[in-house]
């Protein structure tokens, strides 16, 4: 019933094209996580689900109604603005009762959800102050807040985590996943974070430039990514990539180092290949394994990443080990050959 | 012919560069000045530095000449001899009461009257690609000296006889609809409404153009922000966009205020105060060019004056507002 | 002019509202905006038709019935252009009219800056005199101020014009720029003040550029009011030498008795084809949302 | 070619006059009349500033009265001005004019009528000089007017104003509105209808304050206005259309085709407010106001502004002197554009056949001017006088309150 | 010589105390990073650091100059706003350009360190649009930029990468540090990026509601936080903490479960302890270890995050495997007894 489908849609600034026609398929109660770059055009795609961008080229259906024209306060959706866009002139409380007033709820209704909605989003102390008088977070959570009171076809979240601190970040996550279990909305959800991502969606896509890269769930994503960027964009930190070709049933790159490949992997002989792997799927090696020379060592508490130089590719390794290698010190690592990546020359992946 | 032209030209080249450029080295001197000094005590002093040039001007041009009237308006119609409040007594008594009633006549309709259609007008301007032509008819007819803004409205309120070729627009409009004519300016109280639009209609413009610049300032995000809640265009505007632009339009309900308190242009050029339309400016200004009694005329100021208080106040509570917020 | 045609950005109405409803309120838009123009501008039509219409018959029917008999004639323009003295009324005009408006709209930004973004005592009663003196009628400033022009020599020039049309403005003035100025983010002149800029700096190159719609605004009605003004400068000018001021022929016009009132019409014309070149050029300010973009929250 | 020589006349004229005055300075003048009206007194200045080197700063404006009580206020009065009569004497009165009578001599009782000189004088002391000159008259439309020709008895026209009215037309034109002087054309109408029946003295002593106007002979003259001219049949437009109508189309009437109306009772001006489609002789014409009492036909009012000096210098005076001068006076008639005060003028010169016979008929020959409210009105009381003429007409059961307010602005 | 200290600085808006006496000690050339929940009073202090914000009370010294009268423009100081402050008039370049200008740099100096910032931050096909044609990253990176063009005696950061993508904030992360290395600039930053404060910091200034409640090396706030509160919020996902109490050599929780105490420890029998293990302390046990009730599985990819009950507390596992355990079976977990953290009934760390 509320599913959204997104048909080739493309929007243009004047002479700047920043969305060249997209096609996504949104089922209905679906949480799609959108990703991307910055300025690759996911806030502009929410804003024309929304209904506030003219689009430009293609269409845009939300249940089986084609909605190119219909004007945003008939799309009953609710969004979350990555800049906020809280009404400055009204309290908290009343910023979120401003669509429930609109529906038409009656005062204790209102009153009720919008406890609701600040008890969960920590803003209770707040609710009679006005935005200009809160932290960045708590703008933040008041423009969650005043999505969630709401109860609409469709929820689009841009960012709506970025300004507050992990802890929170992780209760928000968890509240957001419970709210659409409960209420089974469809959701889209624009964000920078992989846990984020990873954890929330039903359906990643991945956007570069105004197109769709790649559209799967997470775990595909993560472990089939369709090419190169896409494997490079999902993960933190970033995989390894490393230039080179096949010789015999190992990988040697450019200069000269010899990587082992997957057991099942078809490849010819002297193909030119990318080699990728992820910093999580290097291993230390006890004397055995490449080695590496250590170039910059930065403990995270829970892991540790170590810039590496192989030859003369820098690679990232993210261990759980403390490193107590020094800079300049060279280290054997090992890498699961299970979990390497190859790209072809077109940085497609290979099946 | 050049001889004239040069001087304009100089005069010109002074005035609007010369002079800022002035300003300007004044400014950058003084806050010099501030700069050497304690952090604090430029603080204190800074906007002292900053005033100076408009408080020196705004007391040499408004603030004497009010503390010379309020002299005056304890004198005698010569400025003679000092009679106490005699002036003051006059002045609430007689003839001036039926002035005052029109001037709240005049309070009440052209404030509101104004306020409601430069919003409307602002807000609907706003929606439509000709704006710039529809801002500049409704500013064309502050660009219209008053002269020829009666020449215009004697011709539109001009009345014939019913069943007689009507000259005047209005009352050919009406004989369309084979409706009686009216004596616009003539019959009482239509008189006063009739007048009250002119004025509506020469200050339209600048009310709009006040309202509309606030109006583009209102965040585009937040508006939509508002039609997602699900509210439609009249709502958007009473709940977002108008809470937003309240200080601009209490501006234009003030500035509308005060010239419905001072008006006179309208009054004396249309119709003098005949036909009971005169208000309290007109009798000031008779009582200071025709009767030369500079005394009432001065009670007739400074009463003006106090009358604006209550305005003056209402400002008051918003800068506050604004302040705290 | 590049900034403007850059960040004209789609107005309002257009986005988002194309739904068949949606379009008959866009119609009706339309509609109302169409009538309500052409109401306000049919005074001045009839004005200008009859500017071109001989006296006999304007006296005797109404302009309408031009489109039915057009009988025109340029005459009265031609009898207006012969006694406004265009040329030397026009210099003087200009002449106090737009060191006025400059002066005016600068001075009101300085006040209304300070009475702003800075706290200081005797901010309050400052400001309560200011909207009190936006009353004080005319009239009664006149004798004083001629009084002391005379006494420091300024009467009969027109910097002593400026100065009164100015000074008598200022209230006003600051009074509509501080509401927009309290309107700019905080965060905007603090980043200032970080990059090192001070109070003057901030003020020129942030407050002005940010400012320039309301400073519009106020230009064009410190203009036309100047531009309008016939009391000041009939007497401020007395016995100066120069023209007297375009509108002061203008009104001059309506008074005589030998031509009836077509060149008066046709004057009109002539004398706000000045003010409308002004508030054309200046539409441009007029843009949507010129902080737009600056902060978030 | 004449306008030449009379301009070389005035010029030599003011060479005499200012003889021994240095040359420089300026002479500045405030005046009512602009736009071309300005510019023809602007013509006759020029020949005086050709002649002597001081230049004259003219300046013609309605708010001639704001502005001159402001400089004079102030201590800042202009040199020469152009002010209303009654003001003018209030301003003798208290002082502040210059006296004229020495620099004249005897030259102005040459030029001028008694009656102007006497009104132009206080306390025995010239202060001011005449330069234009507007008598009254009732205007008509030779080619559509019914009524009897030239008479001299008012009862003539009050008859046949009625009898038209039966018939159903109105034969007055007598538009008021005039903005801040609405009513002023009635005012003139009554000025009239009072002297032609109560003569000169009792309308010197009305003008003066002596008659009070609560007196039976205003109230007179003012029912006698409501009677024969405003009812609604009798004048164009009816009461309220009268008082609706500005004065600067009101009077087309009579020329139009079909007319409107057939006379009118107006200054000599009444041509010029219609416009270039009236044509003396030929569709508008005129015959001195009739008289109630046959022994005040003669007598007839007129209207002028009175150009007075402030400031006690040799080139004001000297330039008072130059427009009170013959020359002058016969350059500024040749210009075309209204009667002139000065009665040793030629009619002849005049261009306009119009006024040739307007100078012919009232300048010279039986007419004794009178002067009256019209001319000695102050500020206060002429406003009020107007207003009143207002408010009768729209109240005429209110008169006697009308005129007791008038009566209150002489204290 | 641009070492910033704070000493008991206060600060409150009217009634509401928001910084309770802070003080913080920060050396020449410190990368200093603030961390605390969202409202704690982070931007408040960079806010009076900077000069933009009355000190209610106590001190701040920049170099050995107090500067509590010292107004924001002499401070020399470069801060990226929270909520970006773009000067909304002028383009990206021009932004930049703006504090050069004032320092009365000619244009090619100017010219070349724009360019050169906006190639770092990825800005250079933008430096002619105006804010607003901008995305939200984007303007946060103009935001970067203009402070990372001058060389000024302190930098504030508030939360400059919130809402830049995980690649482009890793990139940025490391432009930020070699800039630190170059200039030896003094920075502070605040973030909520757990990553980004342990691999920038030399020192995590760890604020709650207004006070200190910790600053030190990242690595001891994460070996040895100081209280529960710290232990909580440095570390995604939280430590997990169980109430308990200690018999014998072991910990008991308060339902019985028996956890491992690290070997030397300093406890008495049957105090009330609170236990502390970070999830990534956890390890699956091959059928040895504590049994828990899986609640909730969360592949991340590289990790996965597991909900699981452990008697009647609730606590977070992540583990490198890939779980397939589905919800409400029980696996075997074992937590590394080296690491556990034990807290005393005051909230305090025990040594
Ligand atoms: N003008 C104000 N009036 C009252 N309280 C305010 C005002 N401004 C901020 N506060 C409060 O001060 C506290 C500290 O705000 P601050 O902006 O410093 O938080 P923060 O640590 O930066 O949070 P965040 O991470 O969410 O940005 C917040 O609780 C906020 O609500
Ligand atoms: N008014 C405009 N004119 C021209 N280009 C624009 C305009 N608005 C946005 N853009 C460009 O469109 C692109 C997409 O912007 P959008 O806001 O959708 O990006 P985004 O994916 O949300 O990025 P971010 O993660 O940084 O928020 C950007 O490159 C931006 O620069
Ligand atoms: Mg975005
Ligand atoms: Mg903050």
């Amino acid at each position: 019933m509320t599913s959204v489908s997104i048909n080739g849609v493309r929007k243009s600034y004047g002479p700047v094209d920043v969305i060249h026609g997209v096609d996504i398929d949104i089922e209905d109660g679906e949480f799609v996580v959108l990703v991307g770059p910055s300025g690759c055009g996911k806030s502009t795609l929410l804003r024309m689900i929304a209904g506030l961008e003219e689009i430009s080229g293609g269409q845009i259906r939300i249940g089986q109604r084609v909605v190119n024209d219909v004007s945003a306060k008939d799309r009953d959706i609710a969004m979350v603005f990555q800049s906020y866009a809280l009404y400055p002139h009204m309290t908290v409380a009343d910023n979120m009762a401003f669509s429930l007033k609109l529906k038409g709820l009656d005062k204790t209704e209102r009153d009720a959800r919008i406890a609701k909605a600040a008890e969960i989003l920590g803003l209770t102390p707040m609710l009679k102050r006005f935005p200009k008088q809160l932290s960045g977070g708590q703008r933040q959570r008041v423009a969650m807040g005043r999505a969630i009171v709401r109860n609409p076809q469709v929820f689009l979240f841009d960012e709506p985590l970025s300004n507050l601190d992990a802890k929170l970040r992780v209760e928000m996550r968890s509240e957001i996943k419970s709210l659409q279990h409960r209420l089974k909305t469809t959701m889209i959800y624009v964000t920078h974070d992989q846990i984020e991502a990873m954890t929330m969606a039903d359906k990643i896509v991945v956007m570069r430039d105004g197109k769709v890269e790649q559209a799967d769930t997470p775990l595909n994503l993560y472990d089939k990514p369709a090419n190169k960027f896409v494997a490079a964009f999902i993960g933190s930190p970033s995989m390894n990539f490393i230039e080179g070709s096949v010789r015999g049933s190992a990988f040697v790159s450019n200069d000269g180092v010899t990587l082992p490949l997957p057991s099942a992997t078809v490849v010819s002989d002297g193909q030119k290949l990318t080699y990728g792997i992820r910093p999580e799927h290097l291993a230390l090696g006890n004397g055995d394994g490449i080695p590496a020379v250590v170039q910059l060592v930065e403990p995270t508490g829970a892991e540790t990443m170590v810039q590496l130089r192989i030859g003369s590719s820098v690679v990232v390794g993210v261990f759980r080990d403390r490193i107590t290698a020094k800079e300049g010190e060279t280290i054997h690592i090992v890498p699961d050959s299970s979990r390497v990546h190859l790209f072809g020359a077109d940085d497609l992946r290979l099946a | 012919m050049s001889d004239p032209l040069a001087i304009v030209l100089l005069l010109i080249v002074a005035g609007a560069i010369g002079i800022p450029i002035l300003v300007y080295l004044a400014l950058g001197a003084g806050e010099g000045m501030l700069s050497l000094m304690p952090v604090r005590a430029g603080q204190r002093l800074r906007p002292w530095v900053w005033l100076l040039l408009p408080i020196a001007l705004a007391a040499t041009i408004l603030i004497f000449p009010v503390i010379v009237t309020l002299g005056t308006s304890l004198m005698d119609a010569r400025a003679a001899s000092y009679i106490g409040f005699e002036n003051y007594a006059w002045a609430f008594s007689g003839s001036m009461l039926g002035i005052v009633q029109n001037n709240i006549i005049w309070l009440i309709a052209f404030p509101i009257i104004t306020v409601v259609l430069a919003l409307a007008a602002a807000t609907l301007f706003d929606k439509v690609k000709y704006e710039p032509l529809a801002m500049t008819i409704v500013l064309l007819p502050t660009a219209i000296s008053f002269t020829a803004g009666s020449v215009i409205w004697t011709q539109m309120y001009s009345f014939q006889p019913a069943g007689t070729p009507q000259i005047g627009t209005f009352n050919a409009f009406l004989g369309l609809f084979g409706m009686r004519p009216v004596p616009w300016l003539i019959q009482p109280v239509v008189n006063n409404l009739s007048l009250i639009f002119i004025a509506v209609w020469l200050q339209l413009g600048i009310a709009t153009l006040i309202l509309s610049s606030a109006i583009k300032n209102v965040g585009t995000e937040m508006i939509e922000a508002a039609r997602l809640d699900g509210a439609g265009e009249w709502r958007v505007f009473f709940s977002i966009v108008l809470p937003n632009i309240l200080p601009s339009v209490l501006v234009v309900l003030t500035t509308m205020i005060i010239a419905a308190l001072k008006v006179f242009d309208i009054v004396y050029v249309m119709t003098n105060g005949n036909f009971g339309t005169d208000v309290i400016a007109n009798r000031l200004y008779y009582e200071l060019f025709a009767a030369s009694n500079l005394g009432h005329a001065s009670a007739i100021a400074v009463i003006l004056l106090f009358s604006a208080l209550p305005i003056a106040f209402i400002n008051i509570f918003q800068f506050r507002s604004e302040a705290r917020s | 002019m590049t900034d403007a045609t850059v960040q004209t950005p789609a107005t309002l109405a257009t986005t988002g509202a194309g739904s068949s409803q949606g379009k008959w309120l866009k119609w009706l838009v339309h509609l109302v905006v169409v009538l309500f123009i052409a109401f306000w501008f049919m005074p001045i039509l009839a004005l200008l038709i009859s500017s071109f219409r001989p006296q006999i018959d304007t006296a005797s029917s109404g302009w309408w019935t031009v489109f039915a008999r057009p009988v025109l004639t340029a005459d009265n323009y031609l009898l207006a252009l012969d006694q406004l003295r265009v040329g030397a009324s026009l210099g003087t005009s200009l002449a106090i009219a737009i060191p006025s408006t400059i002066l005016t709209v600068i001075l009101s930004m300085i006040g209304a800056y300070a009475l702003v973004r800075m706290k200081f005592p005797g901010r309050t009663a400052l400001s309560l005199l200011l909207v009190a003196l936006l009353i004080t009628p005319p009239q009664i400033t006149l004798v004083p101020l001629l009084r002391l022009y005379n006494a420091v020599g300024l009467s009969g020039t027109i910097p002593g014009i400026w100065l009164y049309q100015v000074g008598f403005t200022l209230p006003f003035g600051i009074f509509l720029l501080r509401g927009f100025l309290a309107s700019i983010p905080q965060e905007l002149y603090e980043s200032a003040y970080l990059d090192g800029a001070s109070e003057l700096r901030t003020f020129v190159s942030i407050v002005l550029p940010l400012s320039r719609p309301i400073m519009a605004s106020l230009g064009i009605m410190a203009f036309l009011w100047s531009w309008n003004d016939l009391l000041i400068p009939l007497l401020f000018m007395g016995g100066s030498g120069m023209s007297p001021p375009i509108t002061v022929n203008l009104a001059g016009l309506v008074a005589q008795t030998t031509q009836g009132q077509g060149p008066l019409m046709a004057a009109t014309f002539l004398s706000v084809a000045v003010p409308i070149l002004l508030i054309i050029s200046l539409q441009r300010y007029f843009v949507r949302g010129i902080l737009g973009g600056a902060v978030k929250g | 070619q004449d306008a030449n020589q009379y301009r070389d006349a005035a010029v030599a004229e003011a060479k005499r006059i200012a003889e021994g005055i240095e040359p420089g300075g300026y002479v500045e003048v405030i005046g009512q009349n602009s736009g071309a009206e300005g510019q023809t007194l602007q013509d006759v200045y020029a020949a005086f500033s050709e002649a002597t080197g001081i230049e004259v700063r003219y300046t013609g404006t309605q708010d001639i009265t704001a502005i001159v009580q402001s400089r004079i206020q102030a201590g800042n009065p202009p040199n020469v001005a152009d002010i209303q009569l009654g003001e003018a004497i209030d301003l003798a009165e208290n002082g502040q004019l210059v006296d004229l009578t020495a620099a004249f001599g005897d030259e102005l009782t040459a030029n001028f009528g008694e009656m102007l000189l006497e009104t132009a004088s206080y306390d025995g002391k010239v202060f001011g000089v005449y330069q234009g000159m507007n008598p009254f008259m009732v205007w008509y439309n030779p080619k559509s007017y019914t009524g009897p020709e030239a008479p001299q008895d008012w009862q003539a026209i009050v008859d046949w104003t009625n009898e038209q009215a039966k018939a159903g037309n109105a034969v007055w034109c007598a538009a008021q509105n005039a903005g801040a002087g609405s009513g002023f054309p009635g005012a003139q109408i009554v000025d009239n209808i009072f002297l032609k029946k109560y003569g000169p003295e009792l309308y010197a002593q009305w003008g003066s304050g002596e008659l009070p106007w609560t007196s039976e002979e205003v109230k007179w003259a003012f029912e006698e206005f409501g009677r024969v001219v405003m009812q609604d049949s009798h004048v164009q437009g009816g009461v309220i259309g009268a008082l609706s109508t500005p004065i600067s189309t009101g009077y087309t009437g009579l020329v139009t085709d079909p007319a409107t109306c057939q006379i009118s009772l107006w200054g000599a001006w009444v041509p010029g407010l219609i416009g270039e489609t009236a044509v003396p002789g030929d569709n508008i014409d005129f015959f001195r106001v009739p008289a109630s009492d046959p022994a005040f036909y003669g007598n007839e009012l007129f209207q002028s502004a009175i150009s007075v000096g402030f400031t006690d210098d040799a080139a004001t005076k000297a330039f008072l002197q130059y427009i009170a001068s013959t020359p002058a006076q016969t350059y500024l008639a040749s210009l075309n554009r209204w009667p002139v005060a000065n009665q040793n003028v030629s009619a002849d010169v005049y261009p306009s056949p119009l006024l040739q016979k307007i100078a012919s008929e009232y300048l010279s020959g039986d007419v004794q001017f009178a002067a009256g409210p019209n001319v000695l009105n102050g500020a206060a009381t002429g406003s009020a006088y107007y207003k009143a003429i207002v408010s009768y007409m729209q109240n005429p059961g209110d008169l006697d309150n009308i005129l007791a307010g008038i009566e209150a602005t002489t204290e």
